[in-house]
């Protein structure tokens, strides 16, 4: 097992697809000769050339419509997003081309393509670069969505995404790059749409995904202190969502908090909620808690910033409240 | 109307009476499904290309079947010329199982991939990245393939359309910009929109060979087209096309039209290119008036046979709905029960 | 009492606030000589002139941008987008920049802007163009969210978001357009964030808002044939949303059912579920019910069209489960 | 360096040593803040304008106090340019409650009304068409205003820097477009992100006025921006200028640079704009060098006293995080309790 950081897991991940199939290349702002913006691209350029490791303009509709095309055509596109901040620019050529053209086309078009980045809030950048967009991706059918917690499910996520014959939105967390992880070497293939249990427990359920897991972590183990066992579900993939894992967990410890990065409202949060309300009715024993960022723009200060920001202790009192302990 | 003595084009005497016939199959075809809309046998947008057949029948005539071809939602002739059966298209427009999307895409998203169409496009201006992509994958898997993709002059204040256009030269893609200026989108006479009236400026701004073309001339068009294509395959240069061309029908069916004078569209129907293409055909001795008429009879047995096919046809199963969300089946949809 | 078109009466709204305030002006595709796309604009280039009513290119971020900076620089524009559809590619321009710069400018700045225009499937058109998107603006703080049903509340919604200091995204239902209704003369104005009971009743809460409102009343009058009353909550402005009056209504019926026309998830739906959950936890006999479109595109041909789209039936058939009478 | 004789603006000497105090108040405060930076006194993203100085300064010293300017995130010389304080600057970096937005926006995000200065903006091309929304807002109340508009070369392949010229051109905005032409974007050199090296065939393409800038010469910057501001005001006809210039740090604190050579850098640093204002001050007899480098000193002076007051003055109050979402409150927001 090697130990790598999440952006080396993720650098693995691209090169091993691309040594595997020569229709996947990667095209994005700064990936070639800069070595990529956060560096997850590092070393890719030297390796595979400018045919397949492409510099582009600062054009996110453009390049990402032109993966569009060239999935469209057979190749299988990475687009990095520097950030999913300025995704946004690209979202018609997401939602509304490549979401449709296989359904459109009935079938006769796919667009298996992969737009990755960091998103979420990396500190001290204020609103416009501190972000968790992942509703406007999980609102759409057409897309898969995720978000991994750890470099083995970076490596074995963006492994899985690169294969896959739909576009997936693949969300990577700012704040994480360089963090480490014990990763598989070679062959990991993690199926999309598959959770995984990230800690046991039997009191209380924590639904949460990427960096949120490790909020959780923490927040689970002060829990522990006080003798309360949390479970944490990370879903890993949001769409489609192993709705199965969730219930599971939640029939089991009769109460649930989300936690989600951004904010509350329309949210994947909510989503989650809604499907557990339905479907363990008659389980839940406190209604479902939910921790997100306050319904407000990032700050730049990080006093403000961490009001607005999700964090472990806001976690805690959720548990809290869930077991009707505050 | 000047007489033409010479095939100005390499096609053949057949090619060009195919071409015609084409010509003549879309405007008919068109004709007939405008009157099915009004006699209500389906609804929603429907975009004639009544006026502009020239620019897409001589586009495919100058490509090879391996190319490529995307366009807007203006899409039943563009769908024709290239090679999709009346039967496919007009069942499309009726939602029909038939049709070439199975009913699931109707009048703006015409597609067939065994034709190399890639549609048939609903937002202005999006799909140009996308041929911009296409051309990338050509080019990126070393093929001597071009993709031509046709906008409204309407779409050339989009954003996309200057990112895309600044890559695809940037990059040498072999992709052949047709802006098909038919003067107004929707109700907006270009002038209104546009800083400038010279299109090809817009090229130059991106290092873009460019050109103005006569989208009224079956000759000239193909001669734009053709020099455009031969750049994008030979040289791997992508090429801005301003075509200036006409519709003589309204934007799409509900369209008053009260934003042009019956006048100019009557003197632009003088310059309509189904009857110039026939005149030239039979100035060159390829063709007799007999045999226009002929063609011209055939273009409308085909017309209501495809209306009538798609008529009878049935309606999508009720499965359809549901399929094809993912490439591979994610059952079951939420709401699908 | 006049008798209106829902067209009329926002265009009666839009005239007179242009009569009131000489720095509201219009601005979008097709809004001046063509007197709208919809013809929501009818007769306003005549009365007003093309310095306040002006027609714009096929530019719906350049516009839109427009829109912001006129706003910050003191007018307060009206922005007709022809259809919602097509303001994704204006997205970028109202959540980074309209909906942002009053909180990163410490409230120096502010974006007093309406952005209106059709939403929803008007039938026939496919999957571009048959999109119900609230969720991408109600998922945004900083923004204000207002979906009429009816002439009277389009109209007295509609001033009050013209004269409103934020941003408001105001989706109109291209269906109804033709729709009439009596609509009050003159100064009539409904504050944002206020809802209102379109149907009173005590066996179950319908929630349901825009073109929704109305199948939520078909299918109360078929379940009145069955004894069934339905109350239908229609809170008129999602962002910010008139909880007190949902979870009034919700405690009295015990029973919830949440209609929307878009996607169901990270929708506005499982928002307003996740809220009810939470707050009426212990007042709620059964799950939240959630009718929504099918979880897919929306199809070209109508009997695919009616199988994805939102039914009085399907309402129906939620209410009566929420009843557990299914 | 060529002798100068003639003062060759309309700035009466006064206001050039205004001018040269105001690029060397910026060049000590920056180099403070980057130092500040290095010893991890705030984090983040900051982006300095050491070797742009002439542009922003010459542009305000073209400007009226009344006009107004809006800029990209590389703006803490900007907002000094049109008036902001060093201290209000300097305390926004450190996101403390006395900065120009208190503490909310930080080192991308200085907005000051009341010099008219409009931010500030993180997303690229973003600005763009919000500049030509002011202009439109200036043309509307029929007010002897100019509105200008800062951004890198990087955004000019932004869809909504074309939609925004277009619409400036069409409608007669008085706008005046400045593309700081750094030569880079981030780590990439111009020449590979654009199909053309001219940039001003962007503004043909809009039918606009426009010019190339020695951005290194500040009597250049300011012809070529006065010439633009009068066009505005005058005729209100938009302008396009590529001004030439060069970034002498990173892209941001942490660029390692390692795109360009060191020569390239030094070989630039010989145009420095400070210096080459200096020596022509004192061509002309306007300043001695004694009194250059007492603007020196206080500028010293500034910027180390804006630090310590940063350093010194108290965190926003919490109840900050909280206000100015909406104009009027609309409290509680969600999950603050
Ligand atoms: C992004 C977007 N904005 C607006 C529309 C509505 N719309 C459809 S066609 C059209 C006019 C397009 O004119 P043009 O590009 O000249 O094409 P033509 O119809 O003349 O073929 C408009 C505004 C749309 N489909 N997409
Ligand atoms: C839409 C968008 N894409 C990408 C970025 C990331 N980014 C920030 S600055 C920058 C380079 C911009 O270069 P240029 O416009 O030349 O301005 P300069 O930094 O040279 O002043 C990039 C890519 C962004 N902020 N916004
Ligand atoms: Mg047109
Ligand atoms: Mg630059």
């Amino acid at each position: 097992m090697q130990n790598l950081f999440f952006r080396e897991a993720l650098n693995q991940a691209m090169c091993e697809e691309m040594e595997r199939d020569p229709d996947v290349f990667l095209m994005g702002e700064e990936v070639a000769e800069y070595n990529g913006a956060y560096k997850v691209s590092q070393g890719m350029l030297e390796r595979f050339g400018p045919r397949r490791v492409v510099d582009t303009p600062i054009a996110e509709a453009g390049f990402a419509g032109i993966g569009v095309g060239a999935a469209m055509a057979g190749l299988r596109p990475i687009i990095e997003m520097m950030t999913f901040n300025f995704a946004i620019l690209a979202l018609d050529q997401v939602i509304n081309h490549a979401a449709k053209v296989h359904y459109m086309s009935n079938g006769q078009l796919s667009c298996p393509m992969v737009i990755r980045g960091p998103h979420g809030a990396p500190g001290w950048l204020a609103s416009q670069h501190s972000q968790a967009l992942e509703a406007q991706y999980v609102h759409c059918p057409g897309i898969k969505v995720v978000v991994p917690s750890t470099p083995a499910d970076a490596k074995g996520l963006l492994k899985s995404s690169i294969r896959d014959n739909d576009t997936v939105i693949f969300m990577e967390s700012e704040l994480m790059y360089a963090w480490r992880g014990d990763v598989p070497e070679g062959e990991h293939i993690i199926p999309l749409g598959k959770g995984d249990i990230k800690r046991e427990g039997e009191h209380v359920t924590i639904i949460a995904w990427g960096r949120m897991v490790h909020i959780a972590l923490e927040a689970a183990a002060t829990l522990a202190k006080e003798g309360i066992e949390a479970e944490i579900v990370d879903p890993r993939t949001l769409r489609p969502l192993d709705e199965a894992l969730i219930f599971a967990s939640v029939r089991k410890t009769n109460r649930a908090v989300v936690i989600e990065e951004g904010w509350p409202r329309a949210s994947v949060g909510c989503d989650i909620i809604r499907k557990i309300q339905y479907s363990c009715f008659d389980h839940l024993d406190a209604p479902v808690e939910h921790v997100h960022q306050v319904d407000a723009p990032m700050p730049y200060a990080p006093n403000l910033e961490r009001l607005i920001a999700v964090q472990p202790e806001k976690v805690v009192a959720a548990c809290k409240r869930a077991l009707y302990m505050a | 109307m000047s007489t033409i003595t010479e095939n100005p084009t390499d096609l053949s005497p057949e090619q060009l009476i195919d071409a015609y016939r084409m010509m003549v199959n879309i405007r008919r075809v068109e004709e007939r499904v405008g009157q099915a809309y009004q006699m209500k046998k389906f609804s929603g947008f429907c975009h004639l290309y009544i006026g502009q057949e020239a620019v897409a029948v001589a586009g495919c005539a100058a490509m090879r079947p391996e190319d490529h071809y995307i366009v807007a939602y203006r899409d039943h002739g563009q769908a024709m010329a290239k090679g999709v059966s009346a039967e496919a298209v007009v069942a499309e427009l009726l939602g029909k199982k038939t049709g070439s999307t199975g009913g699931k895409g109707g009048s703006m998203h015409i597609f067939d991939l065994s034709k190399r169409f890639y549609g048939g496009w609903g937002i202005v201006g999006g799909q140009v990245p996308l041929a911009a992509g296409i051309g990338w994958a050509i080019k990126y898997k070393g093929l001597p393939e071009v993709c031509v993709c046709s906008m409204g002059e309407g779409s050339i204040h989009q954003g996309v359309f200057h990112e895309a256009l600044n890559m695809a030269s940037l990059w040498d893609l072999p992709v052949v910009f047709v802006c098909e200026n038919n003067k107004y989108a929707m109700g907006t006479e270009m002038s209104r929109i546009s800083a400038v009236s010279d299109l090809t400026l817009k090229a130059v701004s991106y290092g873009m060979d460019a050109a103005t073309v006569d989208g009224q001339d079956f000759f000239a068009c193909y001669k734009g087209m053709k020099e455009a294509i031969d750049r994008a395959r030979e040289r791997s240069r992508p090429t801005f096309l301003d075509v200036k061309t006409y519709r003589f029908r309204g934007h799409s069916m509900s369209d008053p039209g009260s934003y042009r004078s019956k006048e100019e569209v009557q003197q632009e129907q003088e310059r309509d290119p189904i009857p110039g293409l026939g005149r030239a055909l039979i100035q060159l001795g390829y063709a007799t008036q007999a045999e226009l008429d002929a063609i011209d009879a055939e273009a409308r047995a085909l017309a209501k046979a495809s209306l009538e096919a798609a008529e009878a046809a049935p309606w999508p199963d009720d499965a359809a709905a549901f399929d094809h969300v993912y490439a591979e089946p994610l059952e079951p949809l939420e709401g699908h029960r």
